[in-house]
């Protein structure tokens, strides 16, 4: 029976790819940054999940205004990095686990969530950058991944409570796929950050930092927080916590935080990531 | 719902210096966005890095959009409907940075505002509502 | 304030838009098959809605294999009819109403359904079909339409009881909008029928029936209604009349039936309609 | 959800002269139903029509899905994954009607198929369930 064991929340700021492909990451600009994460690839290498579930959103990369899913879930074979126009990022092609990934589509629709299903598309820095921040430079990731991406450009995003219903059905629906396999579930985006008008360069790091803690410490909270209070408190672009609640849901009660960081800045924005082991 | 839609989107007004993308901008922008979008591809970039208003002239967009596009002028793009990862694909062409774009929104300069950010950001202190003035 | 006055469900089989656009309906093949429409023409022109939210799947038309959204909400200006493999039918373009669709859509989001937003595709007989059936051949529709795809081509389909839900949080929606227009709900698809393997050509007026029947006589069965009876009782095809519920919900718990029409075959189906009237 | 993915997939099979589109027939038919997709461009059916076994070595089928494609064998396109509405746009282009390429699929000639459904279609008994034989 597949398992989910632990989930990671972590920021996906575009920057952090380009430091990484051009290995600008030992510069002091960068230094503390990536070195946050150390103690997380070492204890993913050490995890060596099978599949990861990738909740994140794309950036008017695969989808532009003609179509805009709110839940899109990635049931195909092989996903290559968007063009986003400076060319695509020089990482590895994703490959999926259409087992597993139609698997959950399926018990989703079932469990009455309005999935869009995805056979093809590409995936933009959303996606590919918490795998070269958790895997580093590989020639091939070292797992399959499973793209799920989250409308949170076209307002409204889902709310809060939708996300952490989605991760507790996508448990559910994981633990019922009958092979043995370690399955890891990441929410990424944010933290504070603001990209446009003269509000930009928000950053509320008691805000995120309560965030951090309530993971773990009051997640019941986190799932009422209303869209507003991310706008307000935490910029324009904090709205990407929500995906987070995706990740959370899927963990069920009980957690244990087994790492945190939080830096800023990385371009315009707060870079935080947690690691959550699953209690059962 | 426990909300209504007309309260939940009057609440984005409140928010100081910020344009939410609310189906009402997504309307306007929709020629601006998917202009923006076709940039993604290397053989559009050449042919807008090369004839900006020619290129333009295949998109319905209205004359305040078009210059403000040409102007990059970022806020009055927002204003017109635009969203910030649309309008990254103009920006990225002329190989800024979403720093150095994004600055350029805040009527800092560019290395004022990359201090700002190195110390630790903007505050949210007094940003957070105009009708509350907090 | 905007009101859901009306509802129809309504076979759309490609068949009847063929015999529409050639002026075969007084041909003895179609003469009561169409003959049935007559009373729905004359209350329809006589109700004059102002919008149309017109419930109808897709037939591998807008969408292909790379993109399968379960509920789709089409928030665009205008839809033109599909080249389905012959060519377009010579039918008006469909005029959507981008304001209520898109206030229907966030409504519908922040009410935590998992909506995909579409704002240009083309339309299919699934769609086109309906239009002919109740308007006859004006050289433009008389309302708007609003299109609502909901898959039911790849399984599962929404259940049962999340489409009567989606219609019950489309009529909360429209009773929002500020508008004072007349606003009516179709549902499409069906009755019975199966297109494909050796047991192609079934119907079963029985099942048809009762179905009519507890539109308005038990309506709460018809939401519980499992996938695999309309497999078994209607044929693999007859699984389009889960998009009737949508149209059911929204009608709220009370329903008068104004008109009622069933007919044996058209094409490889069995043909059927219904108007229900809304009651406060 | 009150019922495992599992149990809701099997009772599927259960039905006779069936095959219901789901996910693992949608896989398997994923490129048969792409390329009858295509055919919903007038310039692509010009090109099929003009060299069926030419098209066809754009499209990655198998063997197998290849020579039902050109042998118009529908049952044999289900059982490799071709899905119905997908498969109208190949029959769609030979000029054929819903009634005319269902009818191929029941072993009845088309007069007889026709003359059922005029009587009324087929009836459901005895094919509602494998199992149960009712
Ligand atoms: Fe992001
Ligand atoms: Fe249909």
């Amino acid at each position: 029976m597949a398992r989910i064991t632990a989930g990671i929340g972590s920021s996906h700021i575009p920057l952090l790819g380009v430091a990484s492909d051009f290995d600008k990451t030992g510069e002091d600009y960068w230094r503390d940054c990536f070195a946050g994460y150390d103690w997380t690839k070492g204890w993913v290498a050490q995890q060596r999940p099978d599949v990861v579930i990738l909740v994140y959103n794309d950036h008017a990369s695969a989808f532009d205004m003609r179509i805009i899913p709110t839940f899109a879930i990635g049931c195909g074979e092989r996903f290559r990095p968007a063009d986003e126009g400076w060319g695509p990022r020089a990482v590895p092609d994703v490959i999926g686990h259409p087992d597993l990934a139609w698997h959950i589509a399926q018990c989703l629709v079932l469990d009455e969530f309005d999935m869009t299903i995805i056979n093809e598309m590409d995936v933009d820095h959303g996606l590919t950058v918490p795998l070269s921040m958790m895997f580093g430079k590989p020639d091939a990731w070292p797992c399959r991944i499973i793209p799920l991406a989250v409308n949170v450009v076209t307002y409204p995003p889902p709310t809060g409570n939708r996300c952490w219903l989605l991760g507790e059905a996508i448990a559910r629906a994981v633990e019922s796929f009958p092979e043995d396999i370690n399955v890891q579930i990441w929410g990424t985006g944010g933290m504070s950050h603001q990209l446009q008008g003269p509000r930009a360069g928000l950053i509320n790091k008691a805000w995120d930092n309560r965030f951090l803690d309530d993971l773990s410490a009051d997640p019941q909270r986190l799932r009422r927080i209303p869209h507003i209070e991310y706008l307000r408190e935490t910029g324009s672009e904090g709205i990407e916590m929500v995906m987070w609640l995706i990740m959370r849901g899927a963990l069920g009660p009980d957690v244990r935080q087994l790492h945190r960081h939080y830096h800023v800045p990385a371009s315009n924005t707060a870079v935080g990531h947690i690691v959550l082991e699953k209690l059962t | 719902m426990t909300q209504s839609i007309q309260d939940y989107l009057a609440q984005f007004e409140d928010i100081p210096g910020t344009r939410v993308f609310t189906a009402a901008r997504a309307r306007r922008g929709y020629w601006l966005n998917q202009f923006a979008m076709s940039l993604m591809k290397p053989e559009n970039r050449e042919r807008w890095k090369a004839d900006e208003s020619a290129y333009l002239e295949d998109w319905p967009l209205s004359p305040e959009q078009k210059d403000a596009v040409l102007a990059r002028d970022y806020n009055r793009c927002l204003d017109l409907g635009g969203n910030i990862y649309f309008l990254a694909k103009v920006f990225s062409t002329d190989g800024l940075s979403f720093l150095q774009a994004v600055s350029t929104m805040t009527g800092m300069s560019v290395e004022d505002y990359q201090a700002m950010m190195l110390a630790g950001g903007r505050s949210p202190e007094g940003l957070r509502s105009i009708r509350e003035d907090r």
